[in-house]
């Protein structure tokens, strides 16, 4: 199991320390991807210091859609079914706008049978920072492809995908999202302020973030061990063995180009956006990732951001009270009301 | 002058006896003429008549041109349910007349429209031949909308030989377009025509009559979706997601009419509720499931090609312990079925919704009072149970106009059920459990997110969980949380609406019924009295059933259920609750899509006992 | 109600007159686009000389999916579920690759309740013609705005749209379509030209029709009659009025741009594509609608086209013989090779 | 050398008399460790030496890291039901060993690792350290690999202390990684080391001992998920659409791994099926309708989650009677539940599943064996039947490994069904009615896509429609179509594999259970019979149920009717379909996530008895 570690003692604008901000210990692979994540999420709320029980944590089912369990330990939970997470956290924000949404995804969960809720959810606008831990593959159902797999990359079984793959921040720049990032779980410095700045973004904010698993990104080539232990897997036809593994870490300047060597060996070409990038050209952000991708390179960072987003609850115009926090006097019309009703019905 | 056709007269009844306040009009026209505001125009004007009337509304899966008939029963007994024939025929659709003709009831009268091209072919009933098309011209309208007028049309024909009170019909015609006189003016100048044109040229030969009554005072006339959307208001409805399908449509729509007068905020006028248009069901049930879990009265409305999409939610919120509401309009099933037509047939699909251990709490309106009532009572069962509530309402209370006494208002105050404050939380020292039977009604303490105080949250998942909502595999924690939602099924038996009954002494014969169907029970009971036999009448309003329902079954000989559906539902259900009465228990469904009749419930029981 | 009209006699190389490729009489508000591509399809089939029980028709739920009842009355009829005709076409066509597979739908089938499942069947490469018959409404259920209705477009009802509206054929590149290609339902010369290019192909065809709906797209600012019926129909509250109507025809040169004016008076700018655009080039493709789409120009004509496509068959190498011709004898492995199974789990 | 801690010693049995070939073993260690194979390697070598076993693996829903149990049953009298506690422990997991060793019969005995640092704390239980991690180095394979060959450390030590046939482990390890010597030899290396130190270090104290028998000569070893794979197999699968969910994968898994060695084309080698990862549930029982509307015999296999996602297209598939195999794997819900753990819960969900008046036929095996049986059968009947067929195994069954009779090969020819063909239509001169009942069992006959007629075709669709399958709302047509499938789904209970039956003379006592409790009831019932207590049983394998299971509850006294979920689902069923004998049938249902135990029965019965 992985702790999600942190310095200790040093305390925040609120006073909190950092520990506050975990959760539970991870019951995640050894050097999954995911746990890097959380660890980005607890720094980002941390800094920002930001109340936990201000905070909503929701996700679908998956291994990343676990680890709301291992951060932000007092923030409101909610863990729902698999690929729905989008419409609870649609439903969840209409009736208190007033905390901070953070929806946790993974490629199988928003790509695959979530498609369509994440699409919806984006289009609507709804206020939230939407992260998938996109690692191309189901990790809990042990391993097999989600829709952003490659096509042509070979699963664990050796099995082909034939299916052309999802590239979901394209396709949220599509859908009119508000706030697009893509980053890698192992780039710290990169994802910290990302996340930041996209819980401060009053609209849809979608990260979709590249998280390495341990447990099947396991293709041929790969180190001696490793050979083994596929071999053995394949063998008996099942997963038995996990080799554990530490976390992929990565640091890499604007502008550059990072090949990122996966546990297995296979290979990420990270093309980090310069600096001097405009993030507020959506047109502009679609044919440059679109481009670089043609060129197998997959583009980090902010790719766009609207400056004056409009949030559901603007486009409904909603009341400033929050829906939850209505009284019932202002709930109910009263029998006056009703007695007009009952009259205007005669 | 159009005289009625030789082959036709005399008319049998032509000498007899007036028939007054004691019959159906069925109108038969095509969809997307307009007809529905004549229609909905004439069952006002009776109603306004103090004559207790109904209508009901037989429509295609169509938008324009395909047949649709109207029938409006007018029945001085008071009787609403439907019945199998007219006695009147408006007959403005061509490629229906001939059949429509043959479905009258001996001794019936037909008004017909020339451009039918028809040539009378019964001999026992009178009819009246109209040239709708020209009397159309006088309301001034354009080509195009001609069509439209002509409905008019045979509303002033009917206002000239049935004797419907033109006030009346001016008033109805007011209620209707709101008073928006340029609305309205075309369609007098029609009527007025066409009485002009009746009193010139038809001589009156049947014996159908209206005259006025004193049986309306008070009551109005609603349809059951904009009732139950009423009733949401009233209960405080704060989010509302739903997709569109038909009958459950225009309950959403009735909500989106009435919110923006009822509920705005008396400053900024800004809306205190918000309503959306979900992407599908599972959407709709996903985003009501969130605002519950958030503490708003969050409320869906579908019918059941979205039940079967909610399945997973529907679990998800009877597991994890969430307040919803779900309205279930029936329509005619399995699968896409006949989308404008009746049935009751989700009882045992939602009752068991979901798979695992799932079983739900759900309401039975069977007026539109009671989708009022229920509209409000579904929000407090849902917050107290912490589950989610299905409303079985259907097509013919949903969508067709129904007489009612006034709509009543909530009794006492909101049940906002077990909720902890921030002040409880600090008295509790932040110390308190999500899932603990503290009260020992199986239902656990919650706290909103939002709620402010550090230690407010928890965790809600749909898998196995402690007391303090922590995951977990352990059979102990899984058993004791699955007894903790059995005696919580238990607490709701106990909280739900009663079941109506009306025991009567020495009577062998009890019959069970739920929505839609009582004004056929009610009709067909009095038949039965009046033919000796007695019945005793066990309305249920609510799922789970409760003893009531026992001793009922116990106190009879045979008992009936009465459903419309294939698979004799609800007797199933019943029969399962009194395991050792089952043998007592009989079926009595029928599922052609249509409302239920009195006649139908008359015939089948007496072959039963035969 | 509208009957599909055809000139008579006139017979295809098969011998067979159009009237065999015709189907009932259609049930649609007369002047429906909807019958307009019915039409178009008809034309197409026949032109091509195909024996029309080699055809598959497939479809999901609305006004537009129930016009598979209305052409080709001889082929293979199939009316799914809401949304959901793409995977019961993808199950099909992999049950038997010897027929056409024609898919249509409609916006709110396939891009509200249906978005899932039209983006995977295209990722597939299923070897279909998938027709989307769009009027931005969900006619069936009277009037609601589906996923396509442009962001801040009224309602029949004078509600505003305030979500971000889809552009299928924009995702559809996006997915890996092989076959892109966007029409209007009333420019016949150009659509039957596109239906029978799309069934030529080997591989997912997406065509987006936008085919104005009657009954509800009746803004403010129409014909005088139309006003009295908007009236009217809004003061009772309910659709009670429908004035018939006849189709919208239009026919433009490549290259130029038609306003189209729908039956409400609202506008449609359509820019039919250049002779000299190349339709083999994805990216773009992507940047060519897209730019015109900011400018509120919609582009139609064949978008984009895969010279040698693959469809799902040659990527999973299925055998020639259609799988459900496949005899006992093919099917099952035979008693001997039960035996070798039994004793390889002693 | 390492000796029994005092406290431990001297272990009560030490002196006692052994006991043999009936005991269980739990091997506690971490998921992802690669523990399984090794427990695998036990299982089967003690197979292999003739003794009646089974293993069960509790495991947790999680990847790597997380506790997890085998439990191996060594039983001389062929019992293979779960025990609730073992006699034999093996602990190889720091984090749970304590409550692992407290969960020991008295007078067990532990081996555990050295690395857990635990300090024996029973008297009762004789204790056996081991240095697993040392002896892990002789496998020669790299550190990261050492906590893998700790597991066949473990291994060794079994062998020597119980006395397991090395020779049958060899061949059992061969088996097991299918002769690849590279795979193998390691795992030899680590036993070798292990035994040899055990030799050395260890003094047998404790009486369990393993003795070849003759009780497996002929049988096979399976999974339940693989037996249907391989049925579904040899009953001629064309398509096979499925998303991943736990425990249903490894059917699909084995789909994957013996469609290409079994049905490639001789000449190409080219698949003749197709097999799709589907973006979800309700896509994939989308596509096998698709394919079985083709023709193709198609199946899809999911658990609860998949079921509710499947409602809506399974009420289409029974509505508009199209033929599909769906494997419900059941684990315990409602909603996400505890997917890695065991439940019958989906009993009634499946049955009614899909709104209106829809209702499934399921079959129930009981075994590997009938797993393989009905992975076949189950396309005969929904071909024949032309209706979704649901084959409802479990976790228990479909992931565990299972002794069984050698699988039998597929009796008479495939039953394809009503189907017509090209010529048949010439003969017909095209005039047939898809809906049409021309036999008087309520099924028709179809065509299939690609039929070489101009006349073949015909529209499918969910909604209403005449015998020509034309679309239509007339009440008539609805209520003639829901009646033959009312005479079909009649059809159906005499086509469903009947009951297996043992009735006992003199017995007051029925027994009812279908699945995976069969080996608890079979052990139960002669324990109660060793107490003389009589009990009939009725072992149910299909639904609906057919006659006999009447004439059972007539034929009893009282009838338990036996069964692992929260809600007592068959017991419903069955009062349903008996209803003047209800308040003779009750449940005895239990749930907790673990296969049910003889015990659990025997002790629940006597109480409800007494
Ligand atoms: C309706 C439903 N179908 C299937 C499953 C089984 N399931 C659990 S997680 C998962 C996939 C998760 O993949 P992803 O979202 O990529 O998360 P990861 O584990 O890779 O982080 C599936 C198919 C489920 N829980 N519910
Ligand atoms: C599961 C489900 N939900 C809702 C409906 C009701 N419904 C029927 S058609 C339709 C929308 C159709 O819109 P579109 O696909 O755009 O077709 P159009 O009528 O506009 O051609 C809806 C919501 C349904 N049939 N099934
Ligand atoms: S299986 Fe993969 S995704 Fe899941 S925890 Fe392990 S490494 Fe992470
Ligand atoms: S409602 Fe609209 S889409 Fe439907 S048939 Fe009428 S015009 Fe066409
Ligand atoms: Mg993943
Ligand atoms: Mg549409």
């Amino acid at each position: 199991m992985t702790t999600v570690s942190a310095p200790k003692g040093k305390t925040n604008k609120l006073g909190l320390e950092k520990a506050i901000y975990r959760g539970l210990e991870s019951t995640l692979c050894n050097g999954c991807g995911h746990d890097s994540i959380s660890a980005a999420i607890i720094e980002a709320f941390f800094e920002l210091s930001l109340p936990p029980h201000r905070v909503a944590k929701l996700s679908g089912i998956g291994c990343s859609s676990k680890t709301p369990t291992y951060f932000l330990g007092n923030s409101h939970g909610f863990n729902s079914v698999h690929g729905r997470m989008p419409s609870v956290l649609t439903g969840a924000n209409l009736a208190n706008h007033d905390l901070i949404y953070l929806g946790v995804s993974g490629d199988g969960d928003s790509a695959s049978i979530g498609f369509g809720q994440f699409a919806h959810a984006i289009r609507r606008g709804v206020n939230m920072v939407y992260i998938v831990e996109n690692n191309g593959v189901y990790g809990l159902t042990k391993g097999q492809f989600s829709a952003t797999a490659d096509r042509g990359s070979k699963s664990k079984r050796g099995a082909t995908n034939s299916d052309s793959s999802i590239d979901l921040a394209a396709v949220a720049l599509q859908l009119g999202a508000t706030f697009v990032a893509r980053s890698f779980s192992g780039d710290k410095a990169q994802l910290v302020p990302i996340i930041k700045a996209a819980i401060e973004h009053e609209g849809a904010a979608f990260i979709d973030v590249l998280s390495p698993c341990v447990a099947f990104n396991n293709h041929i080539g790969s180190t001696k061990s490793f050979d083994y232990v596929r071999e053995h897997n394949e063998a008996v036809n099942f997963l038995d063995f996990i080799t554990p593994r530490a976390p992929i870490k990565v640091a890499y300047e604007a502008g550059t180009v990072e090949i990122v060597e996966q546990h297995d060996g296979s290979q990420l070409a990270l093309r980090k956006i310069a600096a001097d990038y405009d993030a507020h050209d959506r047109l502009g952000a679609m044919t440059f990732s679109q481009k670089h991708a043609a060129e197998g390179q997959i583009v980090t960072g902010l790719l766009y951001v609207e400056r004056e987003p409009e949030d559901l609850h603007v486009r409904l115009g909603t009341v400033a009270t929050p829906l939850n926090a209505l009284s019932e006097k202002e709930l109910c019309p009263g029998s006056s009301a009703l007695e007009k009703i009952n009259a205007s019905l005669r | 002058m159009t005289i009625v056709e030789p082959k036709a007269s005399p008319a049998p009844h032509s000498a007899g006896e007036p028939i007054v306040n004691d019959f159906s009009i069925t109108i038969a026209t095509k969809n997307g003429s307009g007809s529905q505001t004549a229609n909905a125009t004439i069952l006002r004007a009776l109603f306004k008549m103090g004559i207790p009337v109904s209508g009901k509304n037989l429509f295609p899966s169509n938008i324009q041109g395909q047949p649709t008939w109207y029938t409006i029963r007018a029945s001085r007994e008071g009787f609403i349910a439907r019945r199998p024939r007219s006695e009147i025929l408006v007959a403005m659709n061509k490629a229906t007349i001939i059949e429509d003709v043959q479905k009258l009831e001996p001794g019936g009268m037909c008004v017909y429209a020339e451009g039918t091209g028809y040539v009378p072919q019964r001999s026992d009933v009178t009819f009246y031949k109209i040239p709708a098309e020209k009397l159309a011209n006088a309301s001034g309208l354009d080509g195009k909308l001609r069509g439209y007028a002509e409905n008019m049309a045979y509303v002033g024909v009917l206002i000239e030989l049935l004797g419907i009170d033109l006030e009346e019909v001016k008033a109805a015609l007011d209620w209707h377009f709101k008073g928006k006189a340029k609305a309205i003016e075309p369609n007098i100048k029609t009527i007025s025509a066409a009485i002009e044109w009746s009193r010139a040229n038809l001589v009156k030969r049947d014996p159908y009559k209206l005259e006025p009554m004193d049986k309306t005072g008070g009551l109005i006339m609603i349809d059951g979706n904009t009732a139950g959307a009423l009733g949401a208001i009233f209960g405080g409805v704060t989010f509302a997601a739903w997709y569109p399908i038909t009958p459950a449509t225009s309950l959403a729509d009735a909500l989106n009419v009435y919110l923006p007068r009822l509920r705005t905020d008396p400053e900024t006028h800004k809306p205190t509720y918000s309503v959306i248009q979900a992407e599908d069901e599972l959407a709709a049930l996903g985003m009501v499931t969130g605002a519950g879990w958030a503490g708003a009265r969050a409320m869906t409305s579908t019918s059941g090609p979205g039940i079967s999409l909610m399945s997973e939610f529907a679990g998800f919120g009877y597991f994890a312990e969430i307040p919803a509401v779900i309205w279930d309009i029936q329509r005619m099933g399995p699968s896409t079925g006949l989308p404008t037509r009746v049935s009751q047939g989700d009882v045992l699909a939602v009752y068991w919704l979901g798979h695992g251990d799932s079983k739900h709490v759900m309401l039975l309106p069977g007026s539109v009072k009671e989708c009022f009532e229920f509209g409000w009572r579904a929000f407090d069962l849902a917050e107290r149970l912490q589950t989610p509530v299905f409303v079985l309402s259907d097509l013919d209370i949903g969508m067709n106009n129904w007489m009612s006494e006034p709509f009543e208002y909530p009794e006492g105050q909101m049940d906002r059920g077990k909720v902890l404050t921030a002040e409880d939380l600090t008295r509790l020292e932040g110390k308190w459990a999500r899932y603990r039977d503290v009260d020992g009604d199986g239902i656990g303490w919650r706290t909103l997110p939002g709620t402010d105080h550090p230690l407010a949250a928890y965790f809600t998942r749909g898998t196995g969980h402690t007391e303090i909502a922590t995951y977990s595999e352990r059979p102990e924690h899984w058993e004791a949380n699955m007894e903790r939602l059995g005696r919580k099924f238990e607490t709701a038996r106990q909280l739900l609406p009663a079941p109506v009954e009306d025991r009567v002494d020495g009577a062998e014969i009890g019959l069970i019924a739920f929505g839609s169907t009582d004004p056929a029970v009610v009709e067909a009971r009095s038949r039965l009295a009046a033919k000796g036999v007695k019945t005793s009448y066990l309305r249920l309003r609510a799922l789970p059933l409760n003893d009531s329902v026992e001793s009922f079954v116990r106190a009879h000989e045979r008992v009936y259920v009465v459903e419309l559906n294939s698979d004799a539902q609800l007797t199933q259900l019943v029969r399962l609750d009194t395991p050792e009465l089952a043998a007592k228990v009989f079926p009595l469904n029928h599922n052609d899509g249509l409302p239920l009749t009195a006649r139908w419930i008359v015939e089948t029981l007496e072959k039963m006992e035969a």
